[in-house]
C-alpha cells in the first residue's frame, strides 16, 4: 500500500482532522456572525498542508500560503487558539486582531503568513529563500498558491528569478481546478499547470493532493533538491475543495455532482480507508476524531473568551 | 420610478450601454458566467453573449487588453475586483493608458472604463481595504469618480463609458447590497464631472465623496439638531474636479472641512483644502480633513472603527469645527 | 539559396539600408546634441522588422514595438522625416515631439507605437487583437520585444490570456542576448525562449534573425495561424545588435571580439552575399545602399528645416 | 572635504553600508556587474562579492525579493531603475512591505531600502519622466525622502537603510553627474526625518525637495535683488514631513509657497498646504503651488519647458505673491 507506516499514518489522520474541525467551527462562527467578513476554507484540501508542513523543518524554513491558509498555519504548528482568536478580531489572535481570516501568519512556528493578493507572495518567498543564501540557515521556502495564481505575472517572475539563481524555493501549486468562480480550464490551454516548469528549466512533480503520505513524499523530495543546492521545483498537487470559494458561496458555476463525487476521494475518507485495510480499528480511529474534536472546541471556547483587540493600539506598529 | 439597489443600479447601466453601443465590451475575472463575486454583473453574459467574458487572475493582461482594444476602437468596461488590486498592474493605468492621447496627439484614444469598487467592511484584511482614489487623481489623463448613490452608480457609470479617455469608477462594496434607493434609468447619458449639493446649509461647508457621504449626512442631521446648519458636497468625481461649486459654497459658509474614508496623508482632501484657500476664499475657522489615521487598515471591526471616522467622530470634529465661533 | 527571388530580396536589401542609414544618422545627430537623451538602435537588427514587416498586411495589422523602434517604425512605411523630426522634438514629428525617439507612433501604417516600459505593449496588443473578435476586421497584432522581456509579468500574462482565448497575436522576441548591460543567459536557466511557448500550449519558432528571408517565412506562418484562427505564435529571433544598448554605451560587460565576430553574419552582409551569390552585381546592389542613403539624408534635411514643437500646444489633448 | 558628484555620494554611502554591516544586500537590474545604468553602483559588485548582484527584468521579483530577505533578518538595498518603472510591481510596496509591520504587530519586519530615480531630462518620454513622489507617499508604513545634494543623497541614503522600516529614496536622474560638493563621509548615521532650512528669509517661506531645490535657489537669488527675502526649506523627507519647521518659518513670514516637479492635481504640495493652513497659521496672502501642469511629460525639450517649472517661472509667481504687499 502507498501509505506510510501506521503511527505516521495515524499522526497524518489527526492533522487532517484538525484542520477539517477547525473549518468546520470556524462555518458556524462565521454564520453565526462572530467572524466577520469573506472566510475562505480549505476543506477537502487538508492533505496538502499536513503532507507538505510534514516535510519541512519549521525551526528554519518558512511557509507563504494564500488567503485560503487556516490549514498551512495549523501544519506549521500555529495555535488553534490563537487562530480563532485572530478571525474573531481577539487581542490574543496571532495578530491581534490586524490580519483577519485572509492575512494572518505566526511566524514563530515557520508560518510568514497568508496574502490575500492572488501570486503576490511568490517573489516574498523567493526572498527568503534568497536570505538563505547569507545567512547560513539553510533555509527553504515554500510558496503555496492555487491554479489560478499561475496566470499572475509575480509567479512568473519569482519563478525565473529562483531558478536562474538557483534558490531554494518549492513552489507548490494546490490546483482544486477553480479561480474563485471560474474553471481554470477555461483559462488557460494547457491545464497541466505543472508542464510550465520547463519553460524556466525547473523541476516539475504531479502529486495527488488528496493523498497526504504522496504529498509530503513528493515535496520531501522537492526540499531535497531545494536543501542540496539544486534549485527551486514546482510541485502541483491535484485536489478539491469541498465547499464554496468563500463561505456563503452558492456554487452556482459548479456541476451539482462534482462536489458528491469528491466525498468519495477526499483526504480524510481516503486515509482512513486506507488505515482500516491496514488494519486500524474502528476505535482508534475515531479516537483520532473525537480527539482532534475536543482539542478544536476547547481552542474556541479560548478564543472567545478573550477580549477583543484594543482600539487604543489601533496606531501601533505603523512604523518601528 | 422603482427602487433598486447600488448594485443592480450598476448592473442597469451596464446594460444600458451594452444595448446601446455594439462596441462595447465587459470582461474581468469572474464578471461573465458566474456574475460577478458581488452579483453585479449577473445575467449580461446571458444577454450579451460573447461581449461579455472572464478572464484568467491576470490584471495586466486586463487593463493592457482593455488599453488596446480602446486603441482600435472599441470600448471596453473592465473590472477590477478590488481597488487594492489595481497596483499589480498599475502601470497599464499610469504609464500606458493614462499617454495614449497625450503622447499620439489625439491620433490614439483610450475610451476605456475601469470599475472597481473599495472600502472597509467588518473584518476585511489590508489588502482588501483601502481607499485609493487619490493615487488615481495624481495620474493626469485618468478621470476618477466615485459614486455615493444608486442614481449616481447609474449616472456617472454610463458618462464615465461615454468618455473618451480612460476612466476609473470607484464604487462602494459596502453599498452595492445595502443602499436602494429609485433611480432614472431613462434620462440623456450626462457628460463627466460636477459635484452635487445633496445638502444646502449655512454654517460650514463639508466636501465628500463616495460611502462616506452617508456617514457625513447622518453626522449632518447630528448638528443641525445643535443649531449647527451643514451644507453637504458630494464631489462625485474627483478629477475633473468641480472646485467652483465648493468654493461658492465655502465663500457662503465661511468654514471648509473634507471628510474622506482614504488615509489623511496626501488624501485627496488635502488637494481640496489647497484649492480653496488658493483661491483666497475667507475663512472664519482652519479648513479642517476628517480621514482615517495614517495606518493600514486592520481586520477586526473593533480596530476599524478606532480607525476609519464614523459619523460620532465627524459630528464631533465638525462641531469643534464652529463651537469657537458660535459661543463668541 | 535560401533566399527568396531576386526582386524581393532587392527590396528587402533596401529595407534594411533605409534603417541602417537612418540608425546611423540618428548617431550622429545624437552626438552633435541636436536630439537630446536617451536613444536606442537597432543597428544590426534591421532583418527582424524587415522580414516581419514584409509578413504583414499594415493595412489592418497592429505592430507594437519597444524603445529600439525606430526600424520598426521605417518597415511599417513610417515618414523617415517625420521620425527624425520626432527625435528633433519638431512640431511635424510623428508624434509632434511629445513621444521621443522611445515611445513615438504612426497609427496611419499600422505602427501603434514603441514602448519604453519593457513587456507592457504585450497585452496591449492582446487587446488589439481581441478587437478583432468583434470588428470584423481580421487583424493579427503583432508585439516585438526583446529578450529580456521574457521575464516581465505582464508578458507572462499576455501569452497565457491570448493562449487561452485563441487570440491572433505574434509574440515576436527579438534575442539579441543582452537586456540592457546584462546577458539574458544569466538570467534565466533556460537561454532557449522559444521553449516557454509550450508553457502556454502555444506553438513557437525559431529563427536565425539575421536572415531577412527566413523572418518573413517564419512570421508569415505565425500570421497564417493567427488569421485562421488557430490562436497566437512566439517567435524567437535570434539577432545581435552592432553598437550599445543606448548612443554611448562604452560595451565595457561584451567580449572585445565578439561585435567584430558578428560583423560578418550581420544581416546587410548576410543578404548582400547571398544576392552576389545569385548574380546581383556591384553596381545594382551599390545603387539599393546609395538611394537609401539619398532618401534619408534627404529626410533628415527636410526635419532640420522644421519648427521646433510648439510650447503653446503644450497642455492640448491631455483629455479629449 | 573632498567634492563629490551627487552619483559618488550615492556610491560611498553603499559602500558604507555593505562594508558596516555584513546583513546588507544590494541587488536590481545591471546594478552589479555593470555598475548600474547610470554608474551610480560601480565597483561595489567587485569589493563586496555576491552580496551584490544582477537581476532579471522583473520588479515584482526585485521588491518581493526584498520583501522577504528583509523579513528574514537581512537589511536589502534594490534599485528600481526609474520610478516609473515601480508601477509594474506597486503592489509589492503598498501591499506587501508596508503591511509587514502593522498586520504582524511588529513580529516581523520589511527593514529594506528602494532607491529609484526620477525627473524630466531633455528628450525623456513620459515614461521615463515622472515625478511621482507623493503616491509613495499616500502609502502608510513605507518612509520618502528625495535627496537634493551631495551630502543628502549621502546621508539621506545611510539614514534610510538605517531605518528599520521600509524606505524609498528618490534620487534626481539629473544630478548624479551634474553637482558636485564636499560630502562628509564619516559622520555617524543620523536618523530619518528632518527638513533643512537652505537659505533664510523673511518675505516668504518657500518649501520644496528634490532637484526642483536648486531651481528654488536661483529663483530666490533673483528675487533678492529685487529686494524680497526668501527663505527656502528643502523638505527632503516627505514621509516623515518635518510640519514643524515649516510652521515656525510661514508663521514668521506669513506666506507659503510650494514648489514640486510633480504634477499639480494630487501632489504633495497639497498636502503641505494643508498642513499649514489647518494649524491655522495666519497668512498675508494666500498659499502658493507651483507645478508642473496637470499633463502627461512631453519628449522634446521646448515642450518640457513648457511644462515643468524654470527658474523665472519661480520667480515671477513668487513674486507676485508678495507683490501686493510690498506695493500696499
Ligand atoms: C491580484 C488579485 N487578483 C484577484 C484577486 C481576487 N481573488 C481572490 S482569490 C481568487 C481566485 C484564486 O484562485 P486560485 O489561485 O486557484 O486559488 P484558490 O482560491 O482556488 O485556492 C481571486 C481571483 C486577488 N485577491 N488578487
Ligand atoms: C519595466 C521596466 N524595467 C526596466 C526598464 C529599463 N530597461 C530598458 S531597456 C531594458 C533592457 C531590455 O532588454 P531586452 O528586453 O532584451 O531588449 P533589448 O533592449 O535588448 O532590445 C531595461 C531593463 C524598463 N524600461 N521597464
Ligand atoms: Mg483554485
Ligand atoms: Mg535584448
Amino acid at each position: 500500500m502507498p501509505h506510510p507506516p501506521t503511527q505516521t499514518a495515524l499522526a497524518d489522520l489527526a492533522g487532517l482532522w484538525r484542520i477539517r474541525v477547525f473549518e468546520e467551527t470556524v462555518t458556524r462562527l462565521r454564520v453565526e456572525e462572530r467572524i466577520a467578513g469573506s472566510v475562505h476554507l480549505c476543506i477537502g484540501q487538508e492533505a496538502v498542508p499536513v503532507g507538505a508542513c510534514a516535510a519541512l523543518d519549521l525551526t528554519r524554513d518558512a511557509v507563504f500560503a494564500t488567503y485560503r491558509g487556516h490549514g498551512w498555519a495549523l501544519a506549521c504548528g500555529a495555535d488553534p487558539a490563537a487562530l480563532f482568536a485572530e478571525l474573531l478580531g481577539r487581542e490574543t489572535g496571532t495578530n491581534g486582531g490586524r490580519a483577519g481570516s485572509a492575512y494572518l501568519s505566526d511566524p514563530g512556528h515557520g508560518f510568514y503568513g497568508e496574502n490575500s493578493i492572488v501570486g503576490a507572495h511568490a517573489p516574498i518567498a523567493v526572498g527568503a529563500a534568497l536570505a538563505a543564501r547569507y545567512d547560513g540557515s539553510g533555509r527553504v521556502a515554500l510558496a503555496v498558491f492555487g491554479d489560478g495564481a499561475m496566470n499572475q505575472g509575480a509567479v512568473h517572475e519569482a519563478m525565473n528569478m529562483a531558478s536562474a539563481f538557483d534558490l531554494p524555493v518549492v513552489f507548490l501549486v494546490e490546483n482544486n481546478r477553480y479561480s474563485e468562480l471560474t474553471p481554470i480550464a477555461a483559462m488557460v490551454r494547457d491545464d497541466d499547470l505543472v508542464s510550465r516548469a520547463a519553460a524556466y528549466g525547473m523541476p516539475g512533480s504531479w502529486v495527488n493532493g488528496n493523498d497526504v503520505g504522496a504529498v509530503r513524499r513528493v515535496v520531501a523530495e522537492a526540499v531535497d533538491a531545494c536543501r542540496s543546492g539544486r534549485g527551486p521545483v514546482l510541485v502541483e498537487a491535484h485536489t478539491q475543495r469541498l465547499v464554496g470559494h468563500y463561505i456563503g458561496d452558492a456554487q452556482t458555476y459548479r456541476p451539482r455532482d462534482e462536489v458528491e463525487a469528491a466525498r468519495a476521494t477526499e483526504p480524510i475518507v481516503v486515509l482512513t480507508s486506507a488505515l482500516r485495510a491496514a488494519g486500524a480499528g474502528d476505535a482508534e480511529l475515531s479516537a483520532v476524531e473525537a480527539r482532534a474534536r475536543a482539542e478544536i472546541a476547547a481552542a474556541a471556547v479560548t478564543a472567545l473568551a478573550a477580549p477583543p483587540a484594543d482600539p487604543a493600539t489601533v496606531k501601533e506598529h505603523v512604523h518601528g | 420610478m422603482a427602487e433598486i439597489t447600488y448594485a443592480q443600479a450598476v448592473n442597469a447601466a451596464l446594460r444600458r450601454a451594452l444595448s446601446e453601443d455594439p462596441g462595447t465590451l465587459l470582461f474581468g475575472e469572474d464578471v461573465a458566467l458566474p456574475g460577478g463575486v458581488h452579483g453585479v454583473t449577473r445575467r449580461l453574459r446571458r444577454e450579451f453573449g460573447e461581449r461579455v467574458f472572464d478572464t484568467p487572475i491576470s490584471e495586466s493582461a486586463i487593463l493592457g487588453g482593455a488599453v488596446g482594444a480602446a486603441m482600435m476602437g472599441l470600448r471596453p468596461i473592465v473590472e477590477i475586483m478590488w481597488a487594492d488590486f489595481a497596483f499589480v498592474a498599475f502601470d497599464q493605468l499610469i504609464n500606458q493608458a493614462a499617454n495614449v492621447r497625450y503622447v499620439s496627439r489625439g491620433r490614439l484614444t483610450a475610451p476605456m472604463t475601469v470599475r472597481t469598487q473599495q472600502g472597509a467592511t467588518p473584518g476585511s484584511c489590508a489588502q482588501h481595504s483601502q481607499s485609493v482614489e487619490a493615487l488615481f487623481a495624481h495620474v493626469p489623463g485618468l478621470r476618477v469618480c466615485l459614486p455615493a448613490t444608486p442614481q449616481d452608480a447609474y449616472d456617472l457609470l454610463l458618462a464615465a463609458i461615454g468618455c473618451d479617455d480612460p476612466v476609473v469608477v470607484i464604487e462602494s462594496r459596502e453599498l452595492y447590497h445595502s443602499l436602494k434607493g429609485p433611480v432614472d434609468q431613462d434620462g440623456p447619458r450626462a457628460p463627466i464631472g460636477g459635484a452635487r449639493v445633496h445638502r444646502a446649509g449655512s454654517d460650514l461647508s463639508v466636501v465628500t465623496w463616495g460611502p462616506m457621504l452617508h456617514t457625513v449626512l447622518e453626522a449632518a442631521r447630528v448638528l443641525e439638531s445643535s443649531g449647527v446648519s451643514v451644507e453637504v458636497i458630494d464631489a462625485r468625481w474627483i478629477d475633473p474636479f468641480d472646485t467652483d461649486t465648493v468654493v461658492d459654497s465655502v465663500s457662503r459658509t465661511g468654514r471648509l472641512a473634507v471628510v474622506h474614508a482614504a488615509n489623511l496623508t496626501g488624501g485627496f482632501g488635502a488637494e481640496v483644502v489647497a484649492r480653496v484657500v488658493e483661491r483666497g476664499v475667507s475663512l472664519s475657522a482652519p479648513p479642517l480633513r476628517i480621514a482615517t489615521e495614517d495606518l493600514r487598515i486592520p481586520a477586526a471591526p473593533a480596530l476599524q472603527r478606532a480607525a476609519i471616522p464614523g459619523r460620532d467622530t465627524v459630528a464631533g470634529r465638525l462641531l469643534s469645527m464652529v463651537a469657537p465661533a458660535t459661543t463668541a
